[in-house]
Order: structure tokens, then C-alpha cells, then sequence
């Protein structure tokens, strides 16, 4: 592993803070010099932002700049925020998430209700969930799942980070949550 | 954090009643509702448990409104037979039927607290637009280059194949010409040919050569024969059969002043 | 004036870092605490962001991160994206290739429907086909021709490497031999 070049830095902050999305490490070597390694570059720039008012998280398949989440109650007051998802919303992403791909059908099997045509669109317009092909049974039901989108949206590295079932069982049900 | 902001141990009055259970997403919504207010372990729910409570609540909300939403009442119904399958099974088989039924609503109902913990998981994650920011004035500095085209000659010949092909399908019908062996020509062969003829020859050696087509070979036959007819007739050839359907011969005649009858002419 | 905080430092950063238009030092006065001084904790920013990839500006009324200037060029992308012809136009193309110079009822003729002027300006436009004079017929009509662009982007060194349609097992048009 070769030094860090504080040129090598620059390009590379200048990269990821320019962009609105996250930025592949494949983008990252692609504009860094061959001897540069990006990860180590991605690492570097990491602690450099430790504990700032900005940090670089990994989200959606790649490097992004983010606020910190300590200061999430005071910018809100100041910046615009997008618009949050109602309850119903957040559990119809949960189970396609963990389903995926699963039909409108089988959505509505776990849940015990129909599923309202305005938490699809709100879904669909957030652009959290896609279609992702046809089932080939009686019907030929869309499937859906979830896009990169989604990962950038929770701050997810890919679906991988999604808790295990086991894990959230371990959680104390219902009790201090609430 | 999702389901126990509901809390269900209150006794509910008559005209709260609906309004409650408005506040449930379906009847597998309430009947987990029901199962947590109860503190059962989620690995183990029991539905026997959860049907005397969940009947109670619809009882309650019947008297208040007649017109219940049907799936309540199926529920309903369907409960009042599980729970009879589990306490008063005629025989072995009803008593397995009710606990598979009863396993798989309670498969169900974990499902749906799963979903529910892992919905809440993911609401309490640092979500971007709302807890973190992204760069609000990001840059692009991208350059998008359109003058390139992407043609090759594959596709400049294949469009000119397929607009020609086109084009002549729409086009008039032109019958194909027959390049038949005329009388003028003929005319011309056999007179360049028969002065160096010295005796009687075969009419067919007059032939053009190279005729494989029968159609044309046939015709190139008659154009000479009438060639030779119309030769014979000013006197610059002669021509003669021996028999009916035998050989035509033909040789030079004596020449075009000599206009009298041809000698052979069958 | 008092020391500059790292909390307010944090809190600007993250501000300027999310707003999508600059920040004034009065919209900064607003989240800061009152005993902050925004136009010190902007000079603090400014100087912790100097020689970085990302540098703090002045522009608008306010200030906004920029990639620094010497970066930009290096940041910069091309993408070239390839124009396909439209099918229309690669079959007009291909007549007046095979049959220039021709005038456009001719181009007409030949592939059997109206020939659009939208076409015509395509090919015009991406210089591959030009004028060629009139013809001395009624009307006058104007005769178009390949261009020698039209060889560049076809690889061509001449036109008679074109193949001949023979090759290409057409029968001979019948009305195209005059």
C-alpha cells in the first residue's frame, strides 16, 4: 500500500462532495491514478471527516457525503425535508425488502389487508420500490423489489444490511419501545 | 415501537368501540394487536389465547353498528370454528386440522410482527432527507457528447435493401422481356454465314450458339427457318427437305436477281 | 468576540453542505447560538476548507461549497453518447448512395412513400448529404448527393466501394436502368 497522496484526497472529496448520488469506487479509481487505491483513499478521507458536521457513509453501492445525524434536530428547522412515509408505507417496503420479489398479492397476504393504490404510488414515486418482472403463474402477476434508491434512502450498503429475522426477534417485543 | 403505542387493556365504552377498531389495518392487524397486549412470546402465540378477546371486541362492535366490514365477520366466523375444533374436536382429525390451521394464523401473525419490527428498524435509521442531507447544490461535472453517430456500411446496405425491396413491391409490374432469337437476327446470321457454305447444309448448324434453353432454341429454330424462307423467297438461298418432318437443308442461292421459282420448297 | 466553538463550526458546515441555494450569515445567525458571530464562524469555515478539494465561496449573497477551480477539469467527464440515424433517414441515406445524384421525388419513388422534410434536414444537418445543382427537367428540382463526411463516417475511400446492388442479390430495377 502506497502513501496516500493528499492530491489523490482532494480529487477524490471533490468527487464525492460534487455529487448528488453516491459515488462507486469504480468511478473513484477511474479519475484517481493507477497507483491509487480507492479504498484506501475512501478510508483516509473517512477519518478526515470523523466527527465533522459532514461525514462520508457508505450508502447504495457506494461513498457518500451526509450530514451528521446528531445534528439532524437543529437542520431540520433550516432545510427542506423530504416527505415521510406514513406507517402503512413503511411496512409494505419492509416486507418488499425482505421479500422481494413478491406480487401485490402476496404483499397483502402478509399484511391481512389490501394494499391501497396511494401506498404504491407513494412508494413508486419515491422511487424506493421497481418492478422486477413478471411470475410466470396463472395471471402472470408483477413482482416487485426494491432499487438502489431504497439503499441510499436508509443509508444501506446493500440488502445484506438488512437485520436477520432472528435479530429483530431478540429485540424486548413490544415492551420500552413504545 | 410500532404496535404498542396501541394500547389495548383499557375497557373500551360502546361508542369507542368502532372507533377502535377503525384504528386497525384488518382483522390480522387487531389479532396481533391482541397477541402483544397479551405478552406472549412471539415464537409462541397462542390462538386459542387471542379468539375470546378478538370476539369480544367484534361482539361489541355489532351492537354498536350492524354494518360490520365483511372480513371482520369472516374472522370472525372462522375463529368461532377454530375454536371449536380445539376444544371440541369430534375426533383426532379435527383436533389436527384445528392446530394447523391455528399454526398457520399464528405463522402469519409473527410474520406480520416481523415486518412490523424490521418497518420500525428501518424508521429509525438515519434517513436521508430527513435525519442526514445530502449535498443540496451538488455539481455535475458531466459533458454529454451527441455529435457522434452510430451508423456502419451493415446498415447503410441493409436500409438500402429494405428500401429497395420495398420499393419495387410497390411498383407497376413490368413483365420480363423474353430475349428470344428474332427473324433479324436470324435474317443476319444466315446471311453472313451461308456464303461460306459450299454445299447443302443442316438448317439447325445456323443456330446461334450457346442456346440452352429449349424454349429458346425452338424459337431460335423458327426465326432461321423463317429467315431462310424469306431468303429463299429473293433467291439468296436455297432450301430443301427430303421428306415429310426430315432435315431442312440450306445452301446459297444464286443470287437476289434471280427471282424465279426456288427450286425445292416443300 | 468570543472562541470559535467546533459545535457551531459543525453546524455551518453541515447547513452550507445541505442547502440547495447559499447561505446568508443571516439564515446562519438563526441556528447558530446567539453568542456565535456567523461572519467569524464562516472565516473559520473558510480557512479549514482552504487548499481542500471543496473550497468555501462566496456567491449569491451568501456562501456555498465549490469544487475547487484547479479540480474541475480533471473532474470533468465526457460521455459521448452515439446517435443512431432514425430508420427513415438511414434508408433516404442509403437511396441517394446508391442513386446520386436523384431529386427528391425520385427518393420518393424508389422507396415507395413521401419522403418528410424533417429527414431531409437531418441528413442535411449531420452533413452527410448536400445539394448537387438542378435538375433541368420542369420544376427545376434540386438533386442531392453523398458528402465526403459521408465517407468519413461510413470508412469509405470512394463511393464505388460501395457494394454494387448485384452483390447484394437485388434484381436490377427496371426502371432504374435509364
Amino acid at each position: 500500500m502506497s502513501a496516500i497522496e493528499e492530491d489523490w484526497l482532494r480529487l477524490a472529496e471533490a468527487m464525492v462532495f460534487a455529487s448528488s448520488a453516491p459515488v462507486t469506487r469504480r468511478a473513484l479509481s477511474q479519475i484517481l491514478p493507477d497507483e491509487a487505491d480507492a479504498e484506501n483513499v475512501i478510508e483516509a478521507l473517512r477519518s478526515r471527516y470523523a466527527g465533522r458536521g459532514v461525514e462520508l457513509v457508505d450508502a447504495g453501492g457506494g461513498v457518500q457525503f451526509r450530514t451528521a445525524p446528531d445534528l439532524a434536530p437543529r437542520l431540520r428547522r433550516v432545510i427542506q425535508l423530504s416527505r415521510r412515509l406514513p406507517r402503512v408505507a413503511m411496512e409494505t417496503l419492509a416486507i418488499i425488502a425482505y421479500h422481494q420479489p413478491l406480487s401485490r398479492a402476496e404483499i397483502e397476504h402478509i399484511r391481512g389487508v389490501a394494499l391501497s393504490q396511494q401506498t404504491l404510488e407513494a412508494l413508486l414515486e419515491a422511487a424506493l420500490i421497481e418492478p422486477k418482472g413478471r411470475r410466470e403463474t396463472p395471471g402472470r402477476p408483477t413482482t416487485w423489489g426494491t432499487t438502489t434508491a431504497f439503499l441510499t434512502q436508509f443509508g444501506l450498503k446493500d440488502l445484506r444490511e438488512l437485520p436477520p429475522p432472528e435479530d429483530l426477534l431478540l429485540e424486548p417485543p413490544a415492551s420500552g419501545a413504545g | 415501537m410500532t404496535l404498542a403505542a396501541r394500547d389495548s387493556d383499557e375497557p373500551a365504552p360502546r361508542d369507542t368501540l368502532l372507533l377502535r377498531l377503525q384504528g386497525f389495518e384488518g382483522p390480522l392487524d387487531l389479532l396481533l394487536d391482541l397477541a402483544r397486549s397479551q405478552k406472549f412470546d412471539l415464537a409462541q402465540i397462542s390462538i386459542l389465547a387471542i379468539i375470546e378477546p378478538y370476539l369480544a371486541v367484534i361482539e361489541g362492535a355489532r351492537r354498536v353498528r350492524l354494518e360490520l366490514a365483511a372480513d371482520w365477520l369472516v374472522m370472525a366466523a372462522w375463529l368461532t370454528w377454530l375454536k371449536s375444533r380445539l376444544l371440541l374436536p369430534a375426533d383426532q382429525k379435527e383436533l389436527e386440522d384445528g392446530a394447523v390451521a391455528a399454526e398457520a394464523l399464528a405463522e402469519r401473525l409473527r410474520m406480520l410482527a416481523l415486518m412490523r419490527l424490521l418497518a420500525g428498524w428501518l424508521g429509525a435509521r438515519p434517513i436521508l432527507g430527513q435525519d442526514v442531507f445530502a449535498r443540496g447544490a451538488p455539481e455535475d461535472h458531466t459533458d454529454i457528447d451527441r455529435s457522434r453517430l452510430a451508423v456502419d456500411l451493415a446498415a447503410l446496405v441493409s436500409s438500402y435493401l429494405r428500401a429497395a425491396s420495398r420499393g419495387a413491391r410497390d411498383r407497376l409490374y413490368h413483365p420480363k422481356p423474353l430475349t428470344l432469337w428474332t427473324v433479324q437476327d436470324a435474317l443476319r446470321r444466315l446471311g453472313a454465314l451461308l456464303g461460306s457454305v459450299p454445299d447443302w447444309a443442316l438448317l439447325e448448324l445456323f443456330l446461334p450458339e450457346g442456346l440452352a434453353d429449349p424454349t429458346q432454341r425452338r424459337a431460335a429454330l423458327a426465326s432461321t427457318f423463317i429467315a431462310g424462307l424469306e431468303m429463299a423467297r429473293d433467291g439468296t438461298a436455297r432450301l430443301r427437305q427430303n421428306e415429310a418432318f426430315g432435315p431442312i437443308q440450306v445452301r446459297a442461292g444464286l443470287g437476289p436477281l434471280e427471282t424465279g421459282l426456288p427450286e425445292e420448297d416443300t
